[in-house]
């Protein structure tokens, strides 16, 4: 009844430069055993952030272009365009996708670019020290909100599957989370099904993942898995808000 | 059937999260730091393993392998590749 | 006369913290001072360091590649500086996390177990100070009383912990005079 | 040789693109070069080809970045305000070493500015409107055909140094029909890119990735790719000078330093001055970067010569190049307008005439 | 004055911002000036002024643009990538004539590049990143001390031009501490607006509205537009040139034209040679544009000066305007390295004796 | 019964540049009647966008600033921000609004600036030649979709007004059109409220016009009013799609 | 009371907008020219007119206003202002 | 030798196409053509207006503030650039819509009621081709019978049209000549 478990091909055996405890590695890892259970290594092209994730080129082990600061949605569209036999993903922080690049992931998506994001929301801005993110909660301290997010000044967190889910434009979106192995389960599956949508050229597909930011929450990783669950999947709702036809 | 446990140390950034996730209670942080100045996880039970892989699984830093093995089951902690 | 220090270790360990206290203590003094941290992508995991340029005159130069002397609070740090500071200059070796020592023999070597000290007395956060206490003690580079004000300063907002951190100095401050 | 048709500048440019073997492009619409996109939106299409507008200037230089990173030939139009919005793109570009074909319209600025031709985005041009140690290789057309071929030239010549390339028109090149015909010759066919565009391992039949990325973290490795950069602006300093001397055979006693538009303008002043016993030479730089040093330094050291001066559509910019190039061995003068009231000849004469 | 305390570049240039009364600030975080942001959003609450984070680069120019419009005074502090990204934003605000102060804490680039401090934005920065005729006043700091001196003098010089104003620092600068103090008389009022900012009708008891706008769509009238905006960039070049030279009066035989923290090395380099009995000197702009044309070109045609060398964390930028301004008289030398190495005082010093 | 009518103050003598029928001029009178029935004149910011309407401050009596191409909600959050007892209004079109600007409209909306946004949905480039928008119809004909919209490649229609209400921060937003005079009187109802809002510092307001550009749609101006009515409205619904509280 | 019902020629750009809205069917395009080259419109039946500002409301171009007047009705087509 | 036209009128008469036709014609003759329209903020509500010019050798500067020809179509055009022609220059007005005259005596003035003509043809759209027939016929700056073919490539789309332009053309010449 015992089970093997090994390094997918798809990543490289690089050691990861992120702190201990961050998510960002579970999501690596669950990108590079898809692509291999999906055989499409050879046709791959990931897009790296400009974000915690910048050297996720160094972890895989297929072809990478780097994006500027949220702009990877608008590589992934030059891509597809060009290359639709490619298949592409793009790799996107919280304020990567949700601030600096709003603009492009509302266009690619109700374009309905056929590629793949999986957006990583830690509700921070992890590299660059912890700045305040548009996913921050609420009374969340962070560098740039010292005395917790301010509603009245900032607004609610935003929300990409919701917002996302209300264009018009088919497509799939769903959020998921790793903080424990159950919903790592079921978030693999998710990305599995986003990248399948894409290899049938049938829409756009986004994956948002609840993840964890140790380092900049001030938390050890285990305090971290119980902060987002305990306050982030209640406003962070997982499940499928949006599927093709 | 046997299966080979393995934690690659330098890899594990002790971040614990194995030990919590663990159904079997079989792991502990060490205090003994690796390479890196990081204090990485062992099997401290490791006979209580039912090799479910929960733990590999969950490791962000993927650490932590379970292959299969003709022998009968070989467990340490913290063997090097 | 310019004297420079670079602090050096993991991250966490209160290094950049440790060179400001200096700073500030020369400063207080009346000498010029530049600190100069490390911000490259290291930060995270790697080592991280800073350097502290004390100076009766303006500052020039403040890319420091010798430093005159080092404080290295753990292995990696000792690898990777000790062969670039100035012949005669203080080597402080954290040996609480570093076995090795600086194969030099052109340099003042002082190898304290800094961290252990402040495991004793009560925290390994303290770790800094002890080496703060020690290195001033040896160097001279500026007065002790001076470096006892500046870590009061330091820790003024937090005034509980301001026993403990005097502990750790003094502590140091044996260290080296042994 | 085809032959001649009658063509709007701005549709000439993009057939030349198709001609030229490149069937990506993705711009945004402004005036004065939307007619570009709007004859892409039906001709491409017709060829296969891709036709994207993106959401925005900024969104649509990285499409053309995640294009040619693949491996793909591709281009742009844009104007002014347009290509500031793609400054960050642009240097993102020349740091990861992608062949991309910008076409700037020029309109009138700072700002809103106007819609009416200008040469007032010399500078961005030339000298990098981005961040960072980059060049572009950069081309003034001063005809419709020529910019035919030159937007037929950048293709291969992006690939050559794989870097952006920049063709610096204005609104008048855009808006204006000049008879054209698309040279042959030009076309040609994409350098294979397999050693380090991202086109997929098994497009390769390779299990070596391709990265393509700006990011050197390491302070060495970045001085060392900005060494490798510097070393293919050179080489275009040394390769790909263009310029045209016009009536330097005379002993002209003003030369005149102008391109685009406006050299047109100077080449009637100067036939009409010629008319009148007044010989005036040029120096057109087809290439602002690399700037034509050598010529204009030794077209203006010639005996007869007394004053140069520098014609621009801007306030004074070329001249900061012409200045350099003379070393003080002439005095520099310039007289410019911008806005879109071009000079006229006549202007232009008063103008040369007033120098001696 | 107050007394010296130890900061950090970045905290301190937050700090002068509020000394200099200036009590509105928006921006981005970006490495390595990220502690600007950090220290204000504590400290514009303290003293009740306005911190915002915007949603990028490009929107925060444009929020610059709209407050400094109303009249109130506005900085923002960004490196590299982010400041290509207010191209577009820096032009409209050059050409709707706002004061705004923007700091460039510079990294390595192109393109992403690294986070180390660098001076690859020499050009973006004097020659206009954006498009159109418009020029900033550009002023480049070698010490904490100064860059807090030359930010609050940024305030009154921006009302003054009502033109776009930059801080050119670098990584170093930002992330280094150093003894600051605060000078009293560097603290000024702002100017009165209501000739031209929309500040509200009633506010300045007018019933004429006031428009702030960049659009000129007759070609006169830009023109025109563009006149006036020249005359202001040639009042700066007579009224705010400054630098500093150094071992100045010496023989010496090689000058170095440095700034910044490159400027600081070399004035080591300069010490430990003048120990050796080598004289050599410098000019240090101290602003960029206006370039101290006449002080270096004077500088260099000393009798005993045999060669000029500018040397910059870039890869050959400032020598463009060196080389213009020496007209010829003695050689132009390029050294420089870029990504964040910064050269040493030996290096420098292996490099300068070379010359000779 | 009779009624009488006259040019509001707030509104200049000059002629406007628009063309025959184009519905930009009813919006204008309408925003300048409600700003002289609230009497507020003397504390107004305008602010223009890039688009037909870049010229409006010609066509008001009050302040005004010329935002950059999609650039005006972030204009309107400098002033707001550092004024916050000035009165501002953006009005934008659709590629203004919609194309470039998204990213400034959401987070100005998410952050609830309080300034109201004048939304003129023409479903296309109006000023540069009749370019397709984000908010062109499927197989709607423009200068850029010269085969119609293809829904495939451009995806669908976005509306803005739904898009907004999404967003966790409070805000009204409400979708009106100026194309008959029972539509015109309740657009001024809302461009009202709108101002109201603003005027009580409670949120963002936001009110889209769908509007007519007989010029790029190559129709008279009547056509141009029924074909609005019958293909624009059953997709862009009328109606309040957000309030506070 | 009276009305005063007024379209300024030169602001009117017939765009026929007023003429389709018109309860009472009054208005018209006209056959004749503005200074800016336009038709514009005109009350083709003045008597039926009963102020209901309904083709004020529609105007684009703000050409149309009704003003109230001690004196009896007086309504002109095109009158200048 | 060189020679410009200008094409002026309201938007939608038509303008740039005339202008188009004529350069079309003359580059069949193997002429050097430049057109050069305004794309100005008048493009909408005011006078278009569009430039040929057409030589024998490379044109220089396609700016021309003073063209030889003027085809006026409308009043305003005419009043607005009527001055600016050359001395000896045609200027065609379009009385139809224009009831004044150029108050020139050193130019060529043409006027023919173009609109009204076009109108008796069934449609004043061709109007434009009725004034391009009546000014080749009287300036002979090309040949007439290239203008014909030119108009007949122009209309190849829509080859219902062609008689019709014909007569217009026609037309033209005819006033011209009278
Ligand atoms: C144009 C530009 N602006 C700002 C930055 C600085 N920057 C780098 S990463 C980052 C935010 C990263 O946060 P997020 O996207 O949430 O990723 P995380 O690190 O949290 O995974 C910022 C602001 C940049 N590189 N470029
Ligand atoms: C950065 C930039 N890109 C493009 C343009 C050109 N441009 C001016 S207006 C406009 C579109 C206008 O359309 P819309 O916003 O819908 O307004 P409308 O004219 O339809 O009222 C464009 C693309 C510009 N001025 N600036
Ligand atoms: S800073 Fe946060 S997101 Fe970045 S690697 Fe560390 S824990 Fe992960
Ligand atoms: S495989 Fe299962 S039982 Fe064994 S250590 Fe891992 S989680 Fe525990
Ligand atoms: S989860 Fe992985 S990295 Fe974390 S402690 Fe366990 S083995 Fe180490
Ligand atoms: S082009 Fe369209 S939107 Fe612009 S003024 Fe004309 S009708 Fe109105
Ligand atoms: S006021 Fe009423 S009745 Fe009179 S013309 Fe206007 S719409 Fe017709
Ligand atoms: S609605 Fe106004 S512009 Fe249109 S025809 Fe009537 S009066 Fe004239
Ligand atoms: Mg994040
Ligand atoms: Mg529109």
């Amino acid at each position: 009844m015992g089970k093997t478990f090994k390094r997918p091909e798809a990543l490289s055996e690089n050691h990861t430069h992120y702190c201990p405890g961050c998510t960002h590695g579970v999501i690596h890892r669950l990108i590079a055993e898809v692509i291999d259970e999906l055989g499409i290594r050879g046709r791959m092209v990931g897009i790296a952030p400009v974000g915690c994730a910048v050297l996720a080129y160094n972890y895989f082990t297929f072809d990478f272009q780097e994006a500027a600061h949220g702009r990877a949605p608008a590589m992934a569209t030059g891509i597809k365009r060009v290359r639709p036999d490619l298949m592409v993903f793009t790799y996107q922080g919280d304020g990567d996708l949700a601030s600096i690049g709003m603009g492009e992931i509302i266009h690619a998506a109700n374009r309905g670019e056929k590629f793949t994001t999986i957006f990583v929301n830690n509700t921070v801005y992890g590299m660059t020290g912890g700045q305040m993110a548009p996913t921050t909660m609420p009374g969340q301290r962070t560098t740039t909100s010292p005395f917790g997010r301010n509603v009245e000044d900032c607004g609610m967190p935003i929300r990409m599957a919701e917002l996302l889910s209300s264009l018009a434009t088919p497509a799939y979106i769903t959020r998921q989370t790793v903080i424990k192995p159950k919903y790592i389960v079921k978030t693999k599956k998710a990305i599995k099904q986003a990248f399948a949508y894409q290899m049938e050229r049938k829409c756009f597909s986004f994956v948002e993942v609840v993840s964890t930011c140790p380092t900049n929450w001030g938390m050890t990783p285990v305090e971290a898995v119980k902060w987002t669950e305990e306050t982030l999947l209640s406003y962070y709702k997982l499940g499928e808000y949006k599927k093709p036809e | 059937m046997a299966y080979k446990y393995h934690i690659e140390v330098d890899r594990c950034k002790g971040c614990g999260l194995c030990v919590t996730v663990c159904p079997k209670n079989v792991l502990e942080i060490s205090d003994k730091v690796n390479t890196k100045g990081y204090f990485p996880a062992y099997q401290a039970r490791p006979d209580d393993c039912i090799f479910c892989t929960t733990c590999c699984i969950m490791c962000p830093d993927v650490a932590i392998n379970i292959t299969e093995t003709a022998e009968p089951a070989e467990k340490r902690v913290g063997e090097g590749a | 006369m310019q004297s420079e220090v670079m602090f050096a270790g993991f991250g966490g360990q209160g290094i950049l913290m440790s060179g400001k206290i200096l700073a500030h203590a020369a400063l207080t003094k009346g000498f010029e001072v530049a600190w100069i941290p490390s911000y490259g992508p290291e930060m995270r995991g790697g080592t991280a360091y800073c350097t502290v340029v004390i100076s009766d005159r303006p500052i020039g130069s403040p890319i420091i590649k010798n430093p005159m002397h080092l404080v290295a609070m753990n292995r990696p740090s000792l690898e990777k500086f000790a062969h670039v500071v100035k012949p005669e200059g203080v080597i402080l070796i954290n040996s609480s996390l570093c076995s090795v020592t600086s194969g030099r023999s052109d340099i003042d070597e002082l190898i304290v177990p800094v961290s252990d000290i402040a495991i004793e007395l009560g925290t390994v956060k303290a770790a800094n100070i002890v080496a703060l206490g020690a290195f001033v003690t040896r160097s001279k580079i500026i007065d002790y009383e001076l470096l006892k004000e500046a870590v009061k300063e330091e820790f003024a907002a937090k005034e509980k912990l301001i026993p403990l951190e005097m502990e750790a100095l003094e502590r140091g401050k044996k260290a080296a005079l042994q | 040789m085809g032959k001649k048709v009658l063509m709007k500048g701005n549709e000439a440019i993009g057939e030349a693109a198709i001609r030229a073997g490149c069937l990506n492009y993705f711009a945004y619409p402004i005036t004065p070069q939307s007619e570009v996109a709007e004859y892409l939106s039906r001709r491409m299409p017709e060829v296969g080809g891709v036709f994207v507008q993106g959401e925005s200037e900024v969104a649509v230089s990285y499409m053309l970045f995640g294009a040619a990173g693949c491996g793909e030939r591709v281009f742009t139009t844009s104007s002014s305000p347009g290509i500031s919005l793609m400054s960050e793109g642009i240097s993102y570009v020349a740091g990861a070493q992608c062949p991309v074909v910008f076409v700037n319209i020029i309109r009138g600025g700072p700002g809103l500015g106007g819609i009416l031709p200008s040469q007032g985005d010399y500078f961005q041009a030339t000298k990098g409107g981005g961040h960072g140690d980059y060049r572009m290789l950069v081309m003034a057309p001063a005809s419709v055909q020529e910019a035919v071929e030159m937007v037929m030239m950048a293709f291969p010549l992006a690939e050559k140094y794989r870097n952006p390339i920049m063709l610096l028109g204005d609104g008048l090149i855009g808006q204006m029909m000049e008879p054209v015909e698309f040279p042959d010759h030009l076309r040609t066919e994409p350098t294979n890119k397999d050693a380090w565009a991202t086109n997929g391992m098994d497009t390769r039949k390779s299990s070596k990735p391709n990265i393509v990325k700006s990011l050197y973290l390491d302070p060495k490795q970045l001085n060392d790719h900005n060494l490798l950069l510097k070393s293919k602006y050179e080489q275009m300093k040394r390769e790909e000078i263009r310029y045209e001397p016009y009536n330097t055979d005379s002993d002209y006693k003003v030369l005149i330093v102008s391109y685009g538009t406006m050299s047109r303008v100077c080449r009637t002043a100067i036939d009409n001055m010629k008319a009148e016993g007044f010989e005036v030479g040029m120096v057109r730089p087809q290439t602002l970067f690399p700037f034509p040093e050598k010529a204009v330094h030794d077209a203006a050291v010639k005996e007869s010569c007394k004053v140069v001066i520098s014609i621009e559509m801007s306030m004074g910019q070329m001249v900061e190049d012409v200045d350099r190039c003379v070393k003080g061995k002439r005095p520099v003068e310039w007289y410019g307008k911008c806005g879109g009231d071009v000079p006229t000849p006549e202007e232009v004469m008063g103008v040369v005439k007033a120098l001696i």
